[in-house]
């Protein structure tokens, strides 16, 4: 057991930290300043941010330096990711393509590709959608019905996706088309890249229950895609699909625990402002949920130790998945509760604005849903994990 | 022994739901939610629940009204619930009972007749900001000339009301009104009427769209006191609140957990109806059983307040309680098993969700009238 | 709503208290009586108790008086149910004849049949043991595999039964037997009737977690069955015993809610001896506890209402048993939590002896298995009352 | 960063399970319950343990023991409670534990010795008759001259113990040990030995056959002093003693959990193995979760202890809550899916079950922990 990092990584995060003292705007450090900006503003903003923190050379963090990444190890991008947190950093406007698409290029792209992605994505010069989920296909990702069609040496593509991050603002789109006509369920199906500029596109923004519309459909209407523009391999989208998915490797869990510890404490302070904190029922469950962020935590040190140590994670993103939605969204469910009567209010007393910790609450209702839902976590789970007979 | 609704409550539920489904459907409803700036008081409505004599039902005969019980109004706030209806009819049923009980006959001539024909609006300030609902989370001191000064907040449909009764804490019980030191003093219930002097009323934004609040700020606010009113008046009125608020969930929770049946039998994935998914199907089944269970609580917990019943304030905490839990798991289960739509503004889902997160705080949280319970329960024991 | 019961019930009440008062040994009335005596001493004091209460007219209260019952209505069953309770009289030891085999021979049984079963069950003279569940047959009764081979005029049945309370006390057995050599599920199935002093007849007692040897296994090995011992026809036995399942209405809820709030006032005097009855915590506890046990109560009143009108219950016996059994246990599961260190021990204190809520304590494990596990009423309430498409 | 076992810790825990499952399996348990009259503590498992070095896993090297950590002695506590294994091994390393911290060098050389290679049985005794775990539960006083009165419960093995580790109150606090009257004073443990005068020790029935419990009466029994021991040792060792029942039931979780998945792999009801019905699969599928977070959280908290991270306390209410919870929910769940087998005395998951029960609540139940983390976090933040 040894909890510590390395000394080069500690260096790192020196560096980081002081750089980000020194470029994070006071005011974005004021809980709930995000929420007092408009969507496009705060979209702008973030994109120029992440730019200059890219420039800067803090991006790409676990990256070959080839692309243009730092050449850390995954420690660093554990580091990187929760010291932004703690800065109260804005999350990254193009964490797709980052997480997803970026190191599925390098593992399977053309050198073309590989030029073309990669570097612009890390300066945000190209911000990235991911378009997989469908219409009836949401949990079920081998029930999609976009196809296209070859014409030459392009495809034609029709169909629509839904619940795509940033639709109204990314500029281009990782997408999962069937290519192959009659093909059905894993058969046949290939990445595609596509300009969301292109004819045939429209962007229609879906409207969250917390008011907020980071979400998107997108309708591909004879969309005409090159077909270097495949990642993979055409007709190989499924094998292509499992390996970008694989990527998420709950690597991201240190962050996550960084920042719902923030959270925690922001209602803990809500708490005591309403007078509530001494309340021992209510100690008890803020205590449960704490329990559970710990948990967390120390889940996410265990999956970099693996990593570290080039394991096979197995399952293990599922565990994790299961763990950081149920703790992030059990937090919110406390959050509610300590509220009492005031969970109807944004403004329950004059110096009290919870319109940012209401949005999140309504946020995390959300996270067991996408991603793979609860349910199919736990299918994972019993069958890949425990072994336990499939179900027919 | 019968446990159940009569022919007579049950064909009054049909007609709501009949009424609702012809003339404010959940589009009307989103209608009113996406309006954020109107009053979220839609007039026709109002109109029509006053027609059907259901803003009177609780009202006496002799002032015009049905003369029913709590019983027959719960069945009213259950479809009202189910509907996720917009506008103060609760709000004005229950200052109605206050005013019914407390109330001299002057002032229940007044304010009884109107307000079952639909003339007025009334509505209930029970607590301050931050304040539970109970006398120890009043923030109104009235003197002893019946003047109100302080402030009342999240109080339903302020902005629109013709009446507010208000409750108020009262440094020198009148001894005259309290019949007593025990039960009485200390708390009054008043009578503000729109646009007196010293009143102030803010809207103030809430995540229940179906549902407006605003908060009052009083300085030396004329008001004229329910003489029959004390700390018993506020326990009851606080229970009547806490029995209509359950059953406005238990509707609530009945309509999540039914649309969440209906749409998980059509919508395939992994080539099955996910409805056909066992995890899914038990987590419903289980829902089924607590919102029976609720419906039951709500049930017993009118009857028992109508009746007298000696064991009314014990039903009263459990059916709110148990009404919490079996819609806060409902209106959850609603967004989880409708997948991604179900989080989205554009599904009814939300509607659902947010009214039910309002009840489940409104005239007492879990936590209250758990804590109710064990001190007529635990501490009761020989 | 009208929550009285009729004069003439009450009439009942107050006749069957008196007769109560006068009759139950005051050391009963001692909570914990029951686990100071032995077993079988105990299983002949409540033989011959229930023996002389028959005798007294206080039995078969809702049965015809051509069967020797008292022709009362469902409501005097349920206040006799309650008031025994309420008595701390002990639970019958012929409940399972005297619930499911009685109606169902008084319903299809022959005139024969009906003289020779129903009167001697009544007075005790006949105590009944019930034989469904087989080793691999638990929840899935249709799987079960004892057999019997008609040879003359009997059959010679052989197989194995598990979970039968009262096996080495009891005088017959009513038991599912597949009659029909080869066939299958719900097919060739019969009900038969066997003296458990029979030769061939096997019992093996179970020891349940508790210490406790209520339940036992009966091996069946060539033992001989006239065919008149069958109750509802040879090859007729689904429909026999779903008829006879049926009869379990959930109508004893409201004694169970009567022995259940017993149970918790208990509960309550155990914490309060050890000075937790103030804890808040515990006290949400215990308070959600009984809620759910006043839900039953509802429930109870609900069914009892829903009978008394002559109205098909449906899947409502479902509902109950998932809210008594869960409920029950729920107690008690607050029960070893109040208890805190002291759950280990059976007297934590020189005057508290806490052996007999102990037993009940691993006794409720049970309740969510038998008589058709949690699992199983799920998936009635899901397809029969939700109408849930069924899982394949 | 390495948050995982060393391969030496994993080589082991492989050793220690398959000494279990070569010299005492679930049979020889069965044996041990089933003896109700007998001690509870089988002497040839005694013997092997000790020649493994496993009593003296803590004990220092100079005093002939491993020298290694809480982490490792963890591992050899989840072995045993997956082996449901009787016996005070647990009870010896904590009273160690206490000799080493807090005795004096003779104290240490004349027990630690002994008790590492097997001749000594040792035991704490930190709570009294219905007290819970801490300061304020115990019921033993001594007086200035080191004799002790009053009265301890549920003491491990006791019985058999050639040395007990006594919680004290301490009327006048011994300024020379105590350091100052902030962290001790007030608390101190007392080496008390077998066959002393003024000792009674009588055996408790108890729920969990597989570890026997006595019950000690003291008057006026002398006993040494450990001259380091204060307050802070008292919470030391409860803190010690909450990480090995913690490993313990984790142990115990993890096994209810691959037993349940084993039996309803193969069991068949409806035509089809249990195992694959949704309900349960998905049911298991969040107890692996659990468990998974409840191993973690053991590991993390015996490291904080063995290297006195300042979140170490923080650590080990963690711990003990997470895996109350998780071997709670798992050894319910072993009785339910074991179907009615599981419920019988024949079939080995009663002692899963029963051990789990006693060791949830074993120093400190999930109240008493929660609220530790609650004073540790919320009351902190700033």
């Amino acid at each position: 057991m040894d909890l510590s990092y390395p000394p080069q990584a500690e260096e790192f995060r020196a560096e980081l930290r002081t750089w980000l003292a020194a470029n994070i705007p006071a005011a974005w450090t004021v809980p709930g300043f995000w929420a007092t900006v408009g969507e496009d503003e705060a979209f702008d903003l973030r994109r120029d941010w992440e730019r200059r923190k890219a420039l800067a050379g803090f991006a790409g963090i676990d990256w070959p330096v080839e692309y243009g990444g730092r050449g850390g190890t995954p420690a660093m991008r554990a580091i990187h990711d929760s010291e932004l947190v703690r800065a109260h950093a804005p999350r990254s406007v193009n964490s797709l393509g980052l997480v997803f698409l970026a190191p599925t290029v390098m593992a399977v792209g053309t050198p073309r590709q590989k030029a073309e992605i990669i570097g612009p994505m890390l300066r945000n010069e190209v911000i990235w959608c991911q378009g997989f989920s469908e219409p009836g296909a949401g949990s079920d990702l081998a029930a999609l019905r976009t196809h296209g069609v070859l014409d030459g040496d392009e495809y034609v593509v029709n169909g629509q996706k839904v619940w795509t991050t940033f639709a109204g603002r990314g500029d281009r789109i990782f997408t999962m088309v069937r290519t192959e006509p009659g093909s059905s369920r894993h058969r046949g199906l290939s990445l595609l890249l596509i300009d969301m500029d292109a004819a045939g596109v429209e962007v229609r923004p879906i409207r969250q229950m917390s008011g907020v519309s980071e979400f998107g459909e997108v309708f591909l209407t004879d969309v005409r895609v090159p077909a270097s523009q495949c990642v993979g391999g055409i007709g190989n989208g499924w094998a292509t699909a499992m390996l970008l998915l694989s990527f998420e490797r709950g690597a991201a869990g240190i962050s996550q625990y960084t920042a719902y510890r923030q959270a925690y404490d922001e209602i803990v302070r809500v708490a005591r402002a309403l007078g509530r904190d001494g309340d021992p029922v209510l100690r008890q469950e803020l205590a449960r949920r704490r329990v559970e962020l710990e948990c967390l935590h120390y889940q996410a040190m265990h999956v970099l130790t693996e990593v570290e140590r080039g394991h096979d994670l197995g399952a293990a993103s599922s565990v994790t998945k299961l763990q950081w939605s149920q703790a992030y969204q059990g937090l919110f469910e406390t959050f509610d509760e300590l509220l009492g009567a005031d969970v109807a209010l944004l403004r329950p007393t004059a110096d009290l604005d919870l319109t940012a910790l209401r949005q999140e609450s309504f946020w995390t209702r959300s996270v067991t849903i996408w991603g793979g839902s609860s349910q199919v976590q736990r299918t994972i789970v019993a069958e890949r994990v425990l072994g336990l007979p499939r179900g027919s | 022994m019968y446990f159940a609704l009569t022919d007579e409550q049950r064909a009054l539920a049909e007609t709501v739901r009949a009424l609702l489904a012809d003339r404010f459907d959940l589009r009307a409803v989103r209608a009113v939610v996406d309006d954020e700036r109107g009053d979220g008081h839609p007039a026709d409505l109002w109109r029509a629940v006053g027609e059907q004599g259901w803003l009177s039902v609780c009202v006496p005969q002799e002032h015009g009204g049905l003369g029913l019980g709590l019983l027959d109004a719960q069945v009213i706030a259950r479809e009202f619930g189910a509907g996720v209806v917009p506008g103060p009819w609760a709000a004005t049923v229950l200052a109605g009972a206050a005013v019914r009980r407390d109330g001299s006959p002057e002032q229940a001539a007044a304010v009884l007749g109107p307000l079952g024909v639909g003339e007025l609006v009334a509505t209930v300030a029970l607590r301050g900001p931050g304040g539970s609902f109970g006398p120890g989370g009043i923030a109104v001191r009235a003197d002893a000339a019946g003047r109100l000064d302080g402030a009342a907040s999240g109080v339903e449909y302020a902005h629109v009301a013709d009446v507010i009764v208000v409750a108020a804490t009262e440094p020198t019980p009148p001894g005259v009104d309290a019949g007593g030191g025990d039960a009485g003093g200390g708390v009054g219930l008043y009578l503000l009427e729109r646009g007196g002097a010293g009143v102030r009323i803010e809207r103030q934004a809430g995540i229940d769209g179906t549902t407006r609040l605003a908060a009052l700020t009083l300085s030396g606010a004329p008001a004229a006191r329910l003489p029959g009113s004390d700390a018993a008046a506020l326990a009851d009125l606080l229970g009547r609140g806490a029995v209509l608020a359950a059953a406005d969930l238990v509707g609530v929770a009945r309509a999540a957990l039914t649309r969440t049946v209906a749409y998980d039998t059509e919508r395939v994935q992994f080539g099955r109806p996910v409805g056909s998914f066992q995890a899914l199907a038990h987590h419903l089944a289980d829902l089924h059983v607590a919102v029976t269970m609720a419906e039951h609580a709500v049930l017993y917990a009118a009857h028992a307040l109508d009746e007298n019943r000696p064991d009314a304030d014990l039903a009263v905490a459990v059916a709110k309680s148990k009404t919490n839990q079996a819609a806060g798991d409902a209106t959850a289960a609603m967004v989880q098993y409708h997948g991604g739509i179900g989080y989205t503004w554009e599904h009814d889902t939300h509607f659902f969700y947010k009214r039910a997160k309002r009840l489940i705080a409104a005239f007492g949280d879990s936590r209250q009238h758990l804590e109710q319970v064990a001190r007529l329960t635990v501490d009761t024991v020989s």
